[in-house]
């Protein structure tokens, strides 16, 4: 979960890392009220990247100018997202600007400290000067010395940049964090530094142990994939452009049937996983419960022109899916819905297979077969 | 390779909701569940295991075991792990999903201390058909043969090993290394076991896109690797930059904001197809090519 | 350090440890706006044990009562020390009490879980019967439930009693703490578990990084010596009933300095270690400046026969001690201040020597005879 | 033992008040202390020491140490230590007073794991006479010879020394383990070490009232030490109860309060007594008893 910057700067500023002063504008007239004194910067407050080149970021020398700036801001889109909120915030002249960052990384299967002298918009093009510190065991700061020297930091610096990244890696630990970045950290001449922008992504899974990042997350509309609220957050959905509805228990699956789709020259319109499979809140009925509301879900925000049904392996007998399809297609009738295909395998296949078949729904314990039917009904 | 039939098994969390569903489902396949643990239900039985306490507690009982399956709640997983291995029991099988990164990469650094051998978590577990089920596979689309089968996924695998079964194909083990960011052990520590494990002639690794596990196995396998691995990637067609599931969980927000492509299926197929690899473009596929490779050994 | 019960209770709280309702009181009078239902019982706020048997807790059923409890308790002398707040609480009838502890233990160099079922005032006579866990490695609940089950707690009591001792630990190390114990721990029949008395200590060298405890340290006055406060935090004073002052560099030293003056017959008024040897903050004239104010303490708090300084193995050599011992002698008069006994080593100690037999304060570098002069000293 | 002339010796946190002060007396003394650590002083020189930013960067300069002596301010200690561990070093000492006792357990956890020898914190550090000196001991004060003195305190294990030395008893080394709660290592630990040490003959072990470490020595000496102890405690005439410098700390809330009289003076010379081991009433008696036991050898 992305937090926006100035959410990340309220976990720096507790945390100890210095922010410049600055003020959340919810409307332009907040600014009547700014308690930040001119010249200010105006930040719009979206998840994506880019915003600088896109024009949201902008100077105000008086409440006029900030006024007519927050305005515009408001009303520019970066890559299709409007903010809601805005930052307002001190100008700042920095004397030189690094990247830092802290990330975990997969295969080593630990925490790594990022850094680089080049920060600020040059990172991006100086991507292969970023320095690596693995965190391999329990973290201490000679870490973060590590990595400022590796920078090529030097005398008093080293200090005062590695203390940076070890308030980092607390704040990383202490909160679950998947990522802290800090791009650029301004230093001055004088030698105080200063987060400028940053970035925090918090945990999905860690979100129900910290009650504030989990508070974070209902405080403001969620990027993306609104309508998905609808289902449980276990459920995973992943909207297209084409015909045909996919539902899968499992990720991988979901991501081979929608491939084999594909390859078959149809085109998914959604694709959902019914998860659940290692979830430890499993009640016996889950996986019946999620197949209904995925049915639901689909012919409720999609388009389709059927539905492909690709259940395996799990612990539920093939019957009594098919029980749950047969409650499902009494409600509806055959006009209101699109024509199902059913790929199970599993317990009771053939009574399952029959009760459907009565139903008109083809039943398939073959894969390429169901998605070779199910592409031809896209077509009809 | 030590999971055989003789092996001897704990499961910790018997009395949870997943727990209560599989060890049963394990011991009916012939596994020796020896004991279970959930704390405040010792002295209770379930599908006739004995429930301790504490893991100390169930191996003062039963003696020592080999591995232990846990199925505890998700912020609960750190800890059971960390009282297994307090218990020396060094193979250790996380079934939840949900575990906290940084959970699993303070058990990671534990278990390296201590070589203790992690399998998940989110993940189906172990089958080694014929003789012992560690985790949720379900049996009856796994036959005793000499394929050794390697996932990230849980039904993904299920379906390569129904296919395989169905093409007259056995399974010397089937592993899922688990589908969370951070998971106890890797596609390579798999390989080598199975480099090293006489049963097994031949290894399929099912992949999915998003993080670099692929990449470094197929990197893994040109170097050390002499039996035959075929390969399949799941997610060719999944659009990018979405989080689905598991998979790709961490193509959106770093590596691919800095402009590599490290996660792709493309780069994966690529890294496997450098390497040597056959990947087969479809589940189905699969069967021909473990055929191909086994005659022409 | 130790808090005061309502202190303790505070950071239970904190660490969502169950106390009752309770509320601090100043002055009798506040009890007047008491938040409390009663019946209530008032806890006189002292930093030593058996307040109960000495009548500091008392119950009261109404306001009336309450006052006049608090006016008791207030002047109440619990082994010498009176209470500047009392704690009212509600009143809680538990059905079993235990005790629940979290130490360090020196030798094995690991935190300690101590337990008993025989909690409240059973404790002390069944001190065999608490049981022990060592936090071997990095604390993991499997810890407090070691401790439970070796309690002989069963069913949901296990889980119910190591999630307090969990939290208990979890404080322990947060706050860097001696000494984390709640006596008794009650235990209700409906399974509710509530801490009704708690100590926390916490360690004096780790309270510069802890500023929430060390605000807790200027909050209230400090028990027993008060007039230490006047010498730096790291000289330690011990007072004692006699007449011969002991003035040391070091721990060790001071205390075999004080055996050796009681054995050769003299009573020691005093003994003061000046401490700083492996002091981080050393600055070059530490010593000296010690040496002063240590005998400035000692003629202005003490009445002395004699004074006896012994300092061994300093970077300072002899002759610079003997300077500021001839400073301090030319500020006051022979009749201002008690002899002085020197016992010194190190270098040029026979220029400190002749300086010093100037100024008619005799100097040894054998210790036993130094002793030997001072105790007759002190009895001339 | 491993404490020799040759050795190669590190210093971190030269450039602060104590490093200062005590890495060119420890030079001075003949130690090859070959590189000095302070992050942001790197490049410069202390009584002509290099010093750099980190310690990988030092060894990487003059190749490996036996010897950490760690200098830094307390809450850095644990730190350095964890540097130093990294860069596998695995003899440390540490000088510092005031170190929090929660720091000084992860780091025992840690030293534990991987066999390193700590020495401290709150200590004088070590000294071979005539060899090598590793912290703050005053060297004249010291004359080589076959007696190994530990101690827990500073300057009351200088004053033993000294008399020692006066007595025409020179020193094989003096160990100051650390007056803090919780230290390194403990006195069995040096006991051992000097049992199997060709240099020394007797042992001097000067304790103080607090804690068990006297107590516990006792009984270790009783089973596992052939050479000849004497033992000395100081604090006999103290009064209980009093927090008193680093001494008797642990006696005050927790151990007294509960009745038992561990800790206190009586509890340590009659724990030594019942092991044999003579106690002296005085520091000038210790000289007499070490003569004795050389005497009957």
């Amino acid at each position: 979960m992305n937090l926006l910057e100035y959410q990340a700067k309220e976990l720096f500023q507790q945390m100890g890392i210095p922010i410049l002063p600055s003020q959340r504008i919810d409307h332009p007239k907040d600014l009547k009220g700014l308690k930040i004194p001119y010249p200010v910067v105006l930040k719009s407050q979206v998840y994506t990247g880019g915003r600088g080149k896109a024009g949201g970021i902008r100077f105000a020398e008086n409440t006029i100018d900030a006024i007519a700036a927050a305005q515009t801001i408001f009303h520019l889109s970066i890559k299709g997202h409007y903010p809601t909120v805005l930052l307002a915030e001190a100008k700042y002249e920095p004397d030189q600007e690094l990247y830092l960052a802290v990330v975990l990384d997969r295969s080593q299967r630990r925490p790594l400290l990022l850094g680089s002298r080049a920060g600020g918009i040059e990172v991006q093009a100086a991507v292969r000067h970023i320095q690596q510190v693995v965190v391999d065991e329990e973290f201490s700061p000679f870490y973060a010395r590590r990595l400022a020297i590796k920078m090529g930091l030097q005398g008093d610096l080293i200090e005062l940049v590695s203390g940076i990244i070890e308030k980092m890696y607390r704040l990383f630990a202490e909160k679950d964090l998947d990522l802290v970045e800090i791009n650029p950290l301004a230093v001055s001449l004088s030698g105080d530094v200063m987060a400028l922008d940053g970035k925090v992504t918090a945990n999905i899974s860690a979100l129900a142990r910290h009650p504030d990042l989990a508070a974070l997350r209902e405080q403001l509309p969620r990027p993306g994939i609104g309508a998905s609220t609808a289902l449980p957050s276990e459920m995973r959905l992943v909207e297209l452009n084409g015909n045909i509805g996919i539902l899968c228990n499992g990720a991988g699956l979901a991501m081979s049937t929608l491939d084999l789709v594909n390859q078959a020259g149809g085109k998914p319109a959604n694709f959902l996983n019914l998860g659940g499979e290692s979830d430890y809140r499993l009640p016996p009925n889950l996986l019946q419960e999620r197949v209904q509301q995925g049915l639901d879900w689909m012919i409720q925000n999609a388009d389709l022109n059927v539905i492909l049904i690709n259940l395996v392996g799990s612990v539920v007998p093939c019957d009594q899916i098919a029980a749950v399809i047969g409650v499902y297609l009494n409600q509806r009738r055959a006009g209101q819905r699109p024509p199902l295909v059913m790929r199970l395998v599993g317990q009771n296949f053939e009574t399952a297979k029959q009760s459907l078949a009565a139903l008109d729904v083809p039943v398939f314990d073959q894969l390429d077969a169901a998605i070779a039917r199910a592409v031809a009904l896209s077509k009809g | 390779m030590s999971f055989t039939s003789d092996h001897k098994v704990l499961v910790q969390g018997i009395t949870g909701a997943l727990g209560v569903l599989y060890a049963p489902l394990m011991k009916a396949y012939g596994t020796q569940v020896v004991a279970g643990v959930a704390p405040g239900h010792g002295g209770q039985r379930v599908a006739d295991i004995p429930v301790f306490d504490l893991v100390e507690q169930a191996l003062g009982a039963v003696g020592k075991v080999d591995t232990t399956v846990i199925f505890v709640e998700p912020y609960r997983v750190l800890d059971a792990a960390l009282e297994a291995i307090a218990a020396e029991i060094r193979q250790i099988v996380l079934i939840t999903e949900g575990v906290p990164p940084l959970d699993m990469v303070r058990l990671a650094r534990k278990a390296d201390r201590v070589e203790t051998l992690i399998v998940g978590p989110d993940s189906p577990g172990i089958i080694v058909p014929g003789q012992v089920l560690l985790g949720t596979h379900p049996p009856e689309f796994y036959t005793p043969g000499s394929v050794g089968l390697l996932s990230r996924s849980g039904t993904l695998t299920y379906e390569v090993a129904l296919q395989l079964t169905q093409a007259g194909l056995g399974q010397s083990i089937a592993v899922g290394i688990g589908g969370d960011r951070i998971v106890g052990s890797s596609f390579q520590q798999w390989l080598q076991i199975l480099e090293e494990d006489d049963q097994t002639d031949v290894i399929v690794l099912v992949g999915e896109i998003g993080g670099d596990s692929e990449e470094t196995a197929a990197r893994y396998i040109a170097e050390a690797i002499d039996k035959p691995v075929i390969a399949y990637i799941a997610g060719r067609t999944a659009p990018k930059n979405q989080p689905m599931g598991h998979a790709g969980a961490i193509i959106a927000s770093l590596v691919a904001g800095w402009g590599t492509e490290v996660g792709t299926a493309d780069s994966k197929i690529a890294a496997f197809k450098e390497a040597g690899i056959p990947v087969a473009d479809r589940p189905s596929q699969i069967s021909d090519l473990v055929k191909k490779a086994l005659s022409s050994m």
